[in-house]
């Protein structure tokens, strides 16, 4: 569990990048922090390993204060993956992955046995193990990214934008991966990004920001996408435009216990089973039910 | 033909040893250039690292190294002998100073051109500031480092010489032999010697770099590599601002 | 201070004729180097040719260029002309990588679209290459003009050393002062050189105001 | 093509005129104080000492006042280097030393007093191309110098003292000293001096020298007799009874071309008044706390004399 409490944070050059934040992050969960580029978002994960240290306020990790932790010896039992890996380009990917654990004193024989075995777990071919980063694709070297975060088996997986900077198809591709692993290794993940499908897709908490590192809204995404807490976070997840509002196409023929299913712009965005023409669940209207991605996905998870 | 007569002066095997023999003034302009070359790094390195590290004294370490850059060695080091004396720690003290801002240039740029989101992320996963320097930086660096020393070394053989006319040795001597007795010749080989010792520590030191290059980061090295020996730039650029003023 | 009043007609002669023997290697290595940073970014085998010789040449002490390069060129001993030509063939030696990387730093996309809008090979180069090149040219010019004010002091030793010439005699009369005196003139001239090259610039290369900008903010301007 | 005008057109194309600034200042002088015709144009060396620099300026100045339009070009080197200059047309007349001169020309030759190197030089000079006017009666001729306490230690008077402790000694000097008749092949054949170490300071016996030899670097020094700094420090100079070192009067040496009488006539002017004394007066002037430029120096003896 990640306390953060009352936290503000003025840098150097003036600019209060997180101005009085308060948020609990619940352990062996996913939670998303999500806003647009400056709202402040990686400065709020950056102060749960102390990269960042707050200017007033304090974090708490399960009860205690981190500001009288050593940030070396915190950050080494925090796993952190980012944009572009931040591999160190001048070593095999199997010292990238035991990086940290060499740097405690776990002998090398140990530690590459134990990165080879991350390998497989983030779905790396052991062949691999002897090149450098600059010989991987893209995608390979964010898996590479998280298994070098998994190498000390941390509680906690900070992650800054790991899937940013590489093609729609191999991102999908590493976001699937994530779901099945946060499945497997029950970690407590803190997850930064500007794209509200993916946080939606892998958050079980989903924290809207603004600003100063303001919460517009917080909750399970289809909390947030029933009811939008404002103007503001109903244009950003995109309800109001009526993006990611799926009707019932009233107009079509009723096949039974099927209905279609339509988006914003008119298109069929696939069929739904619903016994006897009602939706499960449904309240008064089918119309205004809104149909998020996320439980489409939950769904198949 | 000239060429070919300093030629015939440098294998004439009555030339290697002896008082005034190739080999004896090889092995001082070797030693000159050794014990500048250590004092150099000894204040170059430590100060380029620090400065390529934390990102402090920049502009004045880069303004002073740009300042001596202009300074004349020449006038400086008979500038020194007036007060000290004839002697080898003068001539080793103003070819440091030759040396030191290349020897900077490259440790700080070498610095520089490291990735910030490497040693972002070196720093995440919890490596001291120490680790980052040791274990990160100076690795990634060393294309740039090794240039700058490379560099200096070439700067300083090729300044070397002027030992010979304060009292010391050196190939130098077969300079000022030749200037002294209108010798074309024996300067020509002086020459000829100088360039050949430079070029041969230059190959070594292209050979280190390459060896100590790892092979993750050599794609990238080439190109640096070849930058680095003019990698004066920003020394010269802001460095004169501050003897303007 | 004293001294430098009484022999101002000297130290002034002596810096007027630094500036004049350090002018032309400047000004002729810069010339020197347009075509042959040109060629070596054109034509890979020149680069290489080039840069072996050029580095081959660097490494010669200045003395030893000083020396003997009357019997090369069959001038005369004293003639300055050879210490001309030694500093200009330093500067070649410093400029042609540089002017080299020049060239090279001139995206290649502006000059596909320069060949699209039909510029011809010579005002392509006047008008595209040569400009956007001009940042770097002048960095490297920068380094040859510093380097080449502080070395021709080493031709006193040759009778031609301009203000090199406090230097020995400095010395040879136990004078520190005398040599102080030509070290500092020397400084001026290298600083008062450079802050010319640097205006020359921001008035040629408008767009290059902010030093060391990306190349791309060069591009866009300087293909508009 | 005569030399001046191969000289007027090399200057123009170099347009580099080394000496023009210098003439420059030169011309502050009272140039064509009598207001007669340019009777041409003469450049005048010195070699790498202050001395020489100081009797160049002594001719310079003394022709420039009778119209001659002079350029200087100092600190040329030693005389393997001028002698060159002086026949390339670079220079036209420079500051020598007869004896020096001499062996340098002929090595075998064998003159010692005034009288009879003066008398040795012209055919020797003739296939070179080059002519002397007058000597002077000053005469700075290299010598051998030691500190007071290491003469007393050993005993040290002449030159040929020197014979027991020989290989035990060192002596600096310039690069060329090694190479000359009152170097290693005099101190060796005259005195019997061997197995010395020899240790290149090119200073002409400056502050180098002067500051190796008092600290026992070196324990024999080539220092020129007019050096002040002889005086100042109680160095002994050994004595030279088999005139090992030869006469050694300033003489002014021309390139044929560029000598005339007229020429002549001038420059002997200067060399009739400068005896021994007055040139140790121009190097402790020049040594002195104001350090004068040569420029000055030779302009003020030249107005006491009332040569100007």
């Amino acid at each position: 569990m990640i306390e953060f409490h009352g936290v503000s944070k003025r840098f150097a050059d003036g600019t209060l990048a997180v101005d009085d934040f308060s948020l609990l992050i619940p352990s062996r969960k996913t939670t998303v922090l999500v806003g647009s580029s400056g709202c402040g978002k990686t400065t709020l994960l950056r102060m749960i390993n102390r990269m960042v240290d707050p200017t007033s306020g304090y974090v708490d990790i399960d009860g205690d204060g981190i500001a009288a932790m050593p940030p070396v010896s915190l950050r080494r039992s925090i796993g952190y993956v980012m944009q572009n890996s931040g591999l160190l380009p001048h070593r095999k990917v199997i010292d990238n992955v035991a990086t940290v654990p060499l740097l405690t004193g776990v002998p090398k024989k140990e530690a590459h046995a134990r990165a080879l075995e991350l390998l497989d777990t983030v779905g790396l071919d052991r062949s691999l193990a002897d090149r450098y980063p600059s010989q991987l694709s893209g995608g390979q070297q964010q898996r590479v990214g998280v298994a070098r975060g998994l190498a000390v088996n941390p509680n906690i997986l900070l992650m800054d934008e790991p899937f940013g900077a590489v093609d729609p198809i191999v991102r999908a591709d590493l976001q699937h991966e994530l779901i099945r692993l946060q499945r497997d290794l029950d970690k407590t993940v803190v997850f930064v990004t500007h794209d509200i499908d993916e946080a939606f897709l892998l958050g079980d908490q989903v924290v809207i920001l603004q600003v100063g590192a303001h919460i517009e809204q917080q909750g399970a995404p289809s909390d947030i996408l029933a009811n939008p807490a404002n103007e503001f976070v109903a244009d950003f997840v995109g309800s109001a435009r009526g993006k990611r509002r799926l009707m019932v196409d009233e107009t079509a023929d009723s096949r039974g216990d099927d209905l279609v299913l339509i988006d914003g712009a008119g298109y069929p965005a696939g069929v739904v089973d619903a016994p006897g023409g009602v939706l499960p669940g449904a309240g008064s209207s089918p119309k205004s039910r809104s149909i998020s991605n996320k439980t489409d996905q939950a769904g198949d998870a | 033909m000239l060429f070919l007569e300093a030629l015939a002066f440098i294998v004439d095997p009555a030339n290697l040893l002896g008082e005034k023999g190739i080999l004896p003034r090889l092995v001082d302009h070797l030693l000159y250039t050794g014990l500048s070359l250590g004092v150099a790094l000894l204040i170059g390195i430590p100060v380029g690292l620090i400065i390529g590290h934390t990102g402090k004294g920049k502009n004045l370490v880069i303004a002073l190294t740009g300042s001596f850059r202009a300074l004349p060695t020449f006038g400086l080091l008979l500038f020194i002998i007036l007060f000290t004396g004839l002697g080898l720690w003068p001539l080793v003290f103003v070819l440091a100073v030759l040396a030191i801002p290349p020897i900077i240039a490259g440790a700080y740029s070498g610095l520089d051109s490291v990735n910030r989101e490497t040693i972002d992320s070196a720093r995440a996963i919890g490596m001291t500031e120490w680790q980052i320097l040791g274990k990160v930086e100076i690795p990634l660096a060393l294309p740039l480092i090794l240039g700058g020393i490379r560099s200096a070394t070439l700067q300083i053989i090729a300044t070397a010489t002027i030992a010979g006319y304060v009292g010391l040795t050196g190939l130098g001597r077969f300079l000022i032999e030749g200037l002294a007795y209108h010798d074309y010749t024996i300067a020509f080989a002086g020459a000829i010697l100088v360039a050949a010792l430079a070029l041969a520590a230059d190959g070594l030191l292209a050979l280190v770099q390459k060896l100590v290059v790892p092979p993750g980061v050599s794609r990238g090295s080439a190109r640096t590599t070849h930058r680095s020996r003019w990698n004066f730039r920003p020394a010269v650029s802001t460095g004169t601002h501050i003897t303007g003023g | 201070m004293q001294w430098l009043w009484e022999n101002r007609d000297l130290v002034f002669g002596l810096s007027l004729e630094h500036v004049r023997l350090s002018v032309i290697p400047i000004i002729g290595g810069f010339i020197a180097c347009i075509p042959l940073g040109w060629l070596a970014n054109r034509f890979r085998m020149t680069r290489a040719i080039q840069l072996t010789i050029f580095g081959i040449l660097f490494t010669i002490p200045s003395l030893a260029l000083f020396v003997t390069l009357p019997s090369v060129l069959g001038t005369k001993i004293l003639n300055p002309i050879n210490v001309v030509v030694a500093l200009t063939i330093y500067a070649i030696a410093i400029m042609v990588r540089g002017a080299a990387d020049a060239f090279a730093s001139v995206p290649r996309d502006v000059i596909e679209s320069a060949n699209a809008v039909g510029f011809s090979s010579a005002s392509r180069f006047w008008t595209v290459e040569f400009p956007l090149a001009g940042p770097v040219l002048l960095a490297n010019l920068r380094v040859v003009s510093v380097t080449t004010v502080s070395l021709l002091s080493v031709g006193a030793l040759v009778g031609n050393g301009a203000l090199g010439y406090l230097f020995i005699n400095g010395y040879q009369r136990d004078f520190p002062t005398e040599i102080m005196i030509g070290i500092v003139f020397t400084l001026v001239i290298a600083v008062v050189f450079d802050q010319i090259l640097v205006l020359i610039g921001r008035i040629l290369m408008p767009w290059a105001r902010r030093p060391r900008r990306s190349p791309r903010a060069l591009m866009v301007r300087g293909a508009a | 093509m005569p030399q001046h005008m191969k000289r007027r057109i090399i200057a123009g194309i170099a347009a580099l005129g080394l000496t023009a600034s210098l003439a420059a200042c030169a011309s502050g002088d009272p140039l064509g104080g009598n207001g007669s015709a340019d009777l041409g144009s003469l450049t005048i060396g010195s070699q790498g000492f202050a001395e020489s620099d100081i009797l160049a300026q002594l001719y310079g100045q003394a022709l420039a006042a009778k119209g001659y339009k002079i350029d200087y070009a100092p600190s040329i080197g030693s005389r393997e280097t001028f002698i060159p200059a002086l026949q390339d047309g670079s220079i036209d007349l420079i500051p020598d030393y007869a004896g020096n001169l001499l062996y340098g020309a002929d090595p075998k030759a064998t003159a010692t007093s005034t009288v009879d190197v003066m008398a040795a030089l012209p055919a020797v000079l003739e296939p070179l191309g080059l002519v002397v006017s007058d000597a002077a009666q000053a005469e700075d001729s290299d010598a051998l110098v030691v500190t007071k306490e290491f003469a007393a230690a050993n005993k040290l008077e002449s030159i040929g003292d020197l014979k027991p402790i020989a290989k035990d000694i060192t002596i600096g000097a310039n690069t060329e000293f090694e190479g000359r008749s009152y170097g290693r092949s005099g101190l060796e054949k005259i005195y019997g001096v061997t197995g010395w170490k020899f240790k290149a300071i090119d200073d002409y016996g400056g502050p180098g020298t002067l500051s190796d030899l008092l600290k026992g670097n070196i324990q024999v020094a080539d220092i020129y007799t007019t050096t002040p700094s002889i005086k100042q420090n109680d160095l002994v100079v050994l004595k030279d009874p088999l005139n090992m070192i030869a006469a050694q009067n300033v003489v002014p040496l021309f390139n044929k071309d560029s000598y005339s009488v007229a020429i002549a006539n001038v420059v002997n002017q200067v060399s009739n008044r400068l005896t021994t004394a007055e040139l140790m007066d121009l190097n402790e002037i020049s040594a002195g706390d104001s350090k004068p430029s040569p420029e000055k120096v030779a302009k003020d003896w030249l107005t006491k004399m009332g040569l100007l």
